[in-house]
């Protein structure tokens, strides 16, 4: 097939995605109990009834659900997200921001996963009754087993109590400190080291376990037998040979999984304090502010579309075989 | 000065006593530093004129003047008003502004802004008693205000402290474009004040950050250089914060933290603070919805609420009895009502009276219980606690979930619920924050912290009304000690217990922020010690 | 007559197994002269490859081992080296064709890149020269435009084209050994023809010395000077490809050239439908008893067989292990 | 249905693989550990509240007695209600969550891939559309979504638990239909003219079995944390006990008392252990290609 032709079906396939999330979402907000005229009432301690009817008109709530679906699409289409009835901010605004805290999150524990995972798998394969190995299979399963937010609770209370090593507030930075772009990164990775390791916990069992497999699968493979043929050391076997087609199951997994990733981080930003996208959706839902909300939505969707799409890329170079569309 | 606050300081003598010795110990901070501030809530916008509530009041009082301010003793002080005088009939207030203050754009501050400030809160503030009574505001010069009253309003004062009546530029805030109204006015969320400290940056959900107004009207305040407003939403973690000393202050300290923080030697904890918002702890009931429309009934249940339980056990000790709709801590508040201390035979005589009889499995009837979604110690934890309790007296109670604040304000709202707890607020004055529970009036389907409860009765509304007006302060005391004898045999709300804003300071910090408001309150004179 | 080029002696390999230690090669000794031909013929699991790999150093570790004997090359023993040295040898003294070209070529990387690759190990050339003895090397192996095809991936090639390439790699470093363990197995028979064809042009190009694995007697008579036939781990017969085609000795080796029918200049009328012996291969924990492994399959089972036979020289320079010819020879 | 295509599946339904793959999986130590711990927990929750009859939601002691004082083996909660019951009890529940979510999940899982896989074309297309939209969606946002509307009850948690989940098990069902509908005897069986309901059913189905069997036993163990997750957050049924609701009610105190947090997280955290030490065990059992390593 046309590269071009490629390229615009997968866009209109994400166009299409995009669209039903949005409806979908825009729906079953609508159908929950309560409007955000009530939240803001509420946060303002109480109002009268002409107040609430200003607010939905303000808003445009007090139209019909069709109409409020339609103009919300429109606006979309046309690259407006609207704006936030409780944050008062353009939602496109309120994500942007965010989406960057949660990006660096997500990615960070997803490259640290996916290389940390991958040597631990390797190392293990090669010797699969040794140490590692095993440690590879108690980690795998505690990793799994243990809940996310229950690491990340037992991690900030150990590491910004117990020993204080670690800023306790969470968050991405202290804004209190100096704001000169080296220290302020160097604060913001001094930030990040808990959520990133609690976040890439589950996911580095998964990958060494999948790592592990996977390793196994090509070392008994005769291209490695030829490559220990020709003579080469043993780290040139595995880590040149091996391993390129090793990852190729551990690509294709983050990719699908980078969803789950983002489910992840709602709970890890929550203990830590992070100012991601998950503390976003979990205060507009609870505030009905149904434009961040689905602005929220139809971003992390773009973000795991993105995301998929990269994977493919990622996949096409590791991969001749995909790259000229055998197979 | 009017009688109300000569009363007021009267009647918080104690009150009054710990403002001083707290007075006693305060030095002379140094110039400088950037104080730190935890909060769990997330504030829309800043401009406390169009918005209730503490998230927009605490950095709200900073960025914005008010005409007084209430210092320890509930006593008014000049703040941005130089000084203030009643007419005689009481229904007059003449304000002189301080000469030379300034907004933080450089524009002098003018009597037109006072009236367009009171204008612009009378008529987009949910709290419509506060300014209800204003008839008018005139400007004979650019720094006299005369404010005119259709009826007399000894809650006036108050209304013109704290967050309830931050002074706004006209010339900024009376331009709007299409589409805008004073609540969605853009500028709330950069506002521009007169207040000790100018809004600089606000990430949304992370911090709030406030720098020094050198050109405040106050000479030589304010002492810190910054102020930081972090929001760390877990209780935990604004524990471990405050021991870790990443921060200098927070309030609203949960219960079940305070005896872990007492032992850090950095820190001090004090219930002293907010005395004005006074928070009330109580159980609502539906007066429309059998069997709650029989007051038996509700008398029942609250014999059976052992609120001794509620405060020793599960507020460790840290609350006080709510005995009825006004706070103790306020000047008119009376014990002398029914209590209804704990007794269960007493309860199951009066349901059986009521003709509830337990069937088979001792279960009379089955009800449900609503929870406030916020505040857990104080709502769902009580709420958890009834099911239990009330079945002893063979109610079989069903508590009734709410993940978030919509869905409860949607039930409780909408008339749709048989009993709730809740948490509402005094506001100082009870024509602010008492009166809407009571009024046949306030009986608003769809509008939470309304008269839910669809409470009717004449007699209180009549006594109501009288009492807001009333100037004189004995007759006003005891207007309304008849009003709290009337609702506590009523009952259309069991008040269980007032939880302190307990607060936790850095031992650094000079004159911490403990007054009526807590730290609604201009932190001017707040610092670091040397 | 010169010294062999590689001499192996006693060759024992062992495997460890659920059933206990399992030897897969017993008594193994044969001698590979440089410039010569010699092939392995036996049926799949007799240890043929298992041999190959042995000669390479390759014997799948942790359960796999040589666990006595020795393989000589130019007089060095390969199994008392060091794993440092073995890899100086591979790839670049003794270097081997696998018998799966679709699966033996790393799907990542470009057919250059893999034959380049073991002339930057062993020869040291730099990347630009690398690729110049790739595109001279698939050129000397007969695949056209190699200059185009140097660049390619391995799934980009047929069969044939992956065992030209397959060759070429091993011939890179022009080694003095090449083992080709079935190098045409998996591939069409016009196929098969040419990889033979150019195995034999570029022996006479280079004098590399080749053992040829496999169990197709035809390639054989075709290609080897000297035959050894394994069966069960063992050598059974051992000598000059004529003697053995023309006069097996060994029943087993009967049976093999039978199977085949065109090597059979007369064959007898009754058998003119392909022959196959009967029974199979004897599995892994079968290895390793005290009788001729042999015998549950052989027409001429002797009571002698339940003890294993001892290796006797036929006539001229022919070798059999079987209780019935040696009785014959006698 | 003719007696040959009868015979043919009675053919493909032989005993031995189930039992060489029983065989496995009790050889496996891990596996027999897992359910092990499993048992037991199905055991002390269904079993032990017969015979430790305090009500979970009664107050029995003071807030907050810490484990083994005043005869209170697991201590008591903020409230002061008895941990032991609590965790035998909501045990139940977050038992009966984890099952009901993983038999959702599968469900939807197994129909969408069988009928994508078997009919392929614009059922596929269709069917993967809707896989991809769920599959965009961080789960965890969706069932909060969901949660929030139909009000957190035990059935709404499940359902939301199972709606966001099932994609994987699909494209797993999807691609197992897919290689298998290709082999011989589907058509064969094709060839006698078998209903295509009994195709999927019955023929393909079985065979697709193993890996699904692991998926469903490994879903359990997933659901029952995305239920702790819900409840964390804040998104549990304030009538059940579950453990999700232990440690979300009981996280505000977790400074000042470690146990109404720890033992429910521990429970949940062995539970999920046993359920994916005997999905790992079912899935070398069950998978012929593993079962020679």
């Amino acid at each position: 097939m046309h590269i071009a032709s490629v390229l615009i079906r997968r866009i209109l396939n994400a166009a299409g995605l995009l669209a039903a999330v949005l409806i979908l979402c825009f729906t079953l907000i609508h159908l929950a109990p309560g409007d955000p005229a009530e939240v803001i009432a509420g946060e303002m301690g109480g109002a009268t009834e002409e107040m609430m009817a200003e607010i939905r008109a303000l808003y445009g709530l007090d139209r019909p659900f069709h109409v409020q679906l339609l103009s919300y699409l429109g606006n979309v289409a046309q690259g407006d997200l609207g704006y936030s009835f409780y944050f008062n901010q353009p939602v496109t605004d309120l994500i942007v921001e965010r989406l960057g805290a949660t990006l660096l999150l997500v990615i960070s524990a997803l490259l640290l996963a996916i290389f940390l995972g991958t040597f631990l798998g390797v190392v293990a394969a090669r010797n699969p009754n040794g140490l590692i190995s095993h440690f590879v299979t108690v980690l795998a399963l505690f990793g799994y087993a243990a809940p996310v937010f229950w690491t990340a609770i037992i991690l900030l209370i150990l590491f910004a109590s117990v020993i204080p090593i670690f800023p306790a507030s969470g968050g991405m930075y202290d804004i209190t400190g100096p704001d000169d772009p080296i220290s302020r990164a160097l604060d913001i990775a001094h930030h990040m080291v808990l959520p990133v390791i609690t976040l890439s916990t589950i996911y580095l069992a998964f990958y060494s376990r999948l790592a592990r497999a996977s390793m196994l699968d090509v070392l008994g493979s005769d291209y490695i037998r030829t490559a220990r043929a020709k003579g080469l050391a043993e780290v040139v076997v595995v880590y040149k040979h091996a391993l390129r087609n090793a990852v190729l199951p551990v690509v294709t997994f983050a990719g699908l999984q980078f969803a789950q990733l983002m489910s992840g981080a709602v709970l890890v930003e929550a203990v830590y304090s992070w100012p991601g996208l998950g503390t976003l959706a979990f205060e507009s839902l609870l505030r009905r502010d149904t434009p961040t909300l689905l602005g929220i939505l139809f971003f992390s969707s773009m973000v795991v579309i993105i995301a998929n799409l990269l994977t493919d890329i990622a996949y096409r170079l590791i991969d001749p075989r995909i790259r000229s569309g055998a197979r | 000065m009017t009688s109300f606050i000569k009363f007021a300081r009267a009647t918080t003598a104690a009150a009054l006593a710990l403002g001083m010795a707290w007075q006693a110990q305060a030095a002379e901070p140094k110039k400088g530093g950037t104080l730190t501030l935890l909060t769990s809530q997330v504030p829309r916008h800043f401009n406390p004129a169009v918005q209730s509530g503490t998230a927009t009041g605490r950095p709200g009082t900073q960025i914005f003047a008010t005409l007084l301010r209430f210092d320890e003793g509930w006593e008014p002080q000049p703040y941005l008003a130089e000084s203030w005088s009643w007419s005689d009939d009481n229904l007059s207030m003449t304000v002189k502004l301080r000469a030379g203050a300034r907004f933080h754009d450089g524009h002098p501050i003018t009597s037109k802004d006072v009236r367009f400030s009171i204008e612009t809160v009378k008529a987009n503030h949910p709290f419509k008693t506060m300014f209800g009574a204003v008839a008018s505001v005139e400007t004979p010069d650019d720094l006299t205000a005369v404010i005119k009253l259709s009826q007399t309003h000894p809650a006036l004062e108050l209304a013109m402290s704290s967050a309830l009546l931050p002074i706004i530029p006209e010339h900024v805030y009376s331009k709007l474009e299409e589409g805008q109204t004073a609540k969605n006015h853009p500028m709330n969320a950069t506002p521009v004040g007169s207040g000790p400290f100018k809004f600089v940056e606000y990430k949304q959900g992370e911090y709030i950050v406030l720098e020094r107004n050198d050109d405040y009207f106050l000479p030589g305040l304010p002492y810190l250089d910054r102020i930081v407003y972090k929001i760390v939403r877990d209780s935990s973690q604004r524990v471990i914060t405050m021991e870790q000393g990443e921060a200098d202050f927070y309030t609203e300290v949960e219960s079940i933290n305070i005896r872990r923080l007492q032992k850090a030697e950095n820190l001090v904890v004090s219930d002293h603070g907010g005395e004005a918002i006074g928070p009330i702890t109580w159980l609502a009931f539906n007066t429309k919805r059998a069997p709650f429309d029989n007051p038996k009934v509700r008398q029942a249940i609250a014999y059976a609420v052992d609120r001794n339980f509620i405060i020793k056990a599960l507020q460790r000790g840290v609350s006080k009895a709510a005995t009825g709709p006004i706070a103790p801590s306020s000047p008119y508040y009376t014990p002398d009502v029914e209590t209804y201390d704990l007794d269960l035979d007493k309860a199951k005589a009066l349901l059986d009276e009521a003709g509830l009889k337990p069937d088979g499995d001792g279960i009379r009837f089955a009800a449900s219980i609503d929870y406030l979604p916020a505040l857990p110690e104080q709502q769902k934890n009580i709420a958890e606690y009834l099911k239990p309790q009330l079945k002893k007296i063979g109610i079989d109670v069903t508590v009734r979930n709410a993940p978030d604040f919509p869905t409860w304000a949607k039930r409780v709202s909408g008339h749709d619920f048989d009993m709730t707890m809740d948490l509402v607020f005094n506001w100082g004055d009870p024509v602010i924050g008492v009166h809407r529970t009571y009024i046949c009036d306030n009986i608003v389907k769809g509008v939470i912290w309304s008269n839910t409860q669809q409470y009717c009765n004449p007699k209180v509304d009549e006594t109501l009304t009288m009492a807001g007006k009333e100037p004189d302060l004995a007759k006003r005391k005891a207007l309304y000690a008849e009003f709290q004898k009337t609702v506590a045999q009523d009952l259309p709300i069991y008040w269980l217990d007032i939880v302190p804003y307990t607060n936790v300071h850095s031992k650094k910090l000079v004159n911490p922020p403990l007054g009526i408001w807590a730290d609604m309150h201009p932190l001017d004179k707040v610092g670091f010690a040397e | 007559m010169a010294p062999p080029l590689l001499s192996v002696r006693d060759l024992r390999v062992e495997f460890d197994t659920r059933d206990g230690i399992i030897p897969v090669i017993q008594n193994l000794s044969f001698d590979l002269h440089a410039g010569g031909t010699l092939g392995i013929v036996g049926e799949s699991g007799c240890g043929k490859s298992m041999t190959a790999l042995a000669v390479m150093g390759l014997v799948p570790g942790p359960m796999g081992r040589i666990a006595g004997g020795s393989i000589r090359l130019d007089g060095e023993d390969l199994v008392a080296a060091g794993e440092q040295r073995l890899r100086q040898v591979r790839g670049n003294e003794i270097s081997m064709v696998f018998q799966e070209p679709m699966t033996s070529l790393n799907p990542v990387f470009t057919v250059g890149d893999q034959i380049g690759e073991t002339v930057r190990l062993h020869q040291g050339l730099s990347r630009r020269e690398a690729v110049n003895r790739a595109i001279e090397m698939l050129r000397a192996v007969g695949i056209p435009a190699p200059e185009k095809r140097v660049h390619e991936y391995p799934h980009q090639l047929s069969g044939g084209m992956r065992q030209r390439v397959m060759i070429a790699m091993a011939l890179a470093c022009r080694p003095r050994v090449l083992i080709a363990d079935e190098p045409t197995t998996a591939l069409d028979v016009t196929v098969q023809a040419q990889i033979f064809d150019l195995l034999q042009d570029l022996q006479a190009e280079t004098g590399t010395a080749i053992i040829l694995i496999t169990h197709d007697m035809g390639a054989i008579a075709e290609l080897a000077e000297r035959v050894i036939v394994m069966y069960a781990g063992r050598k059974v017969e051992d000598g000059p490809v004529g003697e053995i085609l023309g006069q097996p000795l060994h029943p087993y080796t009967k049976g093999l050239i039978r199977c085949v029918p065109h090597l059979e200049a007369d064959p007898p009328v009754e058998r003119r439908e392909l022959m196959e012996i009967p029974g199979v291969v004897p599995g892994l924990s079968q290895l390793g008893g005290v009788g001729c492994p042999f015998s549950p399959r052989c027409s001429e089972s002797r009571p002698d067989c339940n003890m294993m036979p001892v290796e006797k020289a036929g006539p001229g320079d022919h070798s059999v292990a079987c209780w019935a010819v040696s009785e014959a020879a006698s | 249905m003719s007696d040959a295509a009868r015979e043919f599946e009675q053919e493909l339904r032989v005993e031995s693989p189930a039992r060489e793959a029983w065989r496995m999986f009790i050889s496996n130590n891990s596996a027999i550990v897992g359910l092990a711990i499993f048992t037991l927990i199905i055991l002390t929750t269904f079993v032990g509240p017969l015979v430790y009859t305090v009500d979970p939601f009664e107050l029995v002691w003071a807030p907050l007695t810490p484990p083994g004082e005043e005869g209170w083996l697991l201590g008591t909660d903020y409230l002061g209600r008895d941990l032991v019951a609590g965790l035998l009890i909501g045990g139940q529940s977050t038992l009966a969550v984890g099952a009901a979510a993983a038999v959702i999940t599968i469900t939807i899982g197994i129909t969408v891939g069988a009928l994508a896989g078997y009919y392929r074309g614009w059922v596929d297309e269709a069917l993967m559309r809707v896989t991809e939209f769920f599959q965009v969606l961080p789960p965890l946002l969706l069932a909060m979504v969901l949660v929030m509307l139909f009000e957190p009850s035990l059935t709404t948690i499940a359902f939301a638990i199972g709606i966001v989940s099932w994609t994987s098990a699909a494209r797993l069902t999807r691609a197992e239909f897919m290689r298998i509908r290709e082999l011989e005897y589907v058509k064969a069986a094709r060839s006698i003219s078998a209903s295509n309901a009994r195709i999927i059913w019955r023929v393909i189905l079985p065979n697709a079995a193993p890996p699904l069997i692991v998926s469903a036993a490994l879903s359990v163990g997933t659901a029952i944390l995305f239920e702790a997750g819900l409840s964390f957050l804040g998104l549990s049924d304030a009538n059940v006990m579950s453990w999700g609701k232990l440690i979300g009610d009981n996280r505000p105190a977790i400074l000042a008392a470690w146990w109404p947090v720890t033992f429910p997280g521990v429970a949940i955290f062995l539970t999920v252990l046993a359920v994916s030490l005997i999905g790992d065990g079912l899935n070398d059992a069950l998978n012929p290609k593993l079962r020679r390593r």
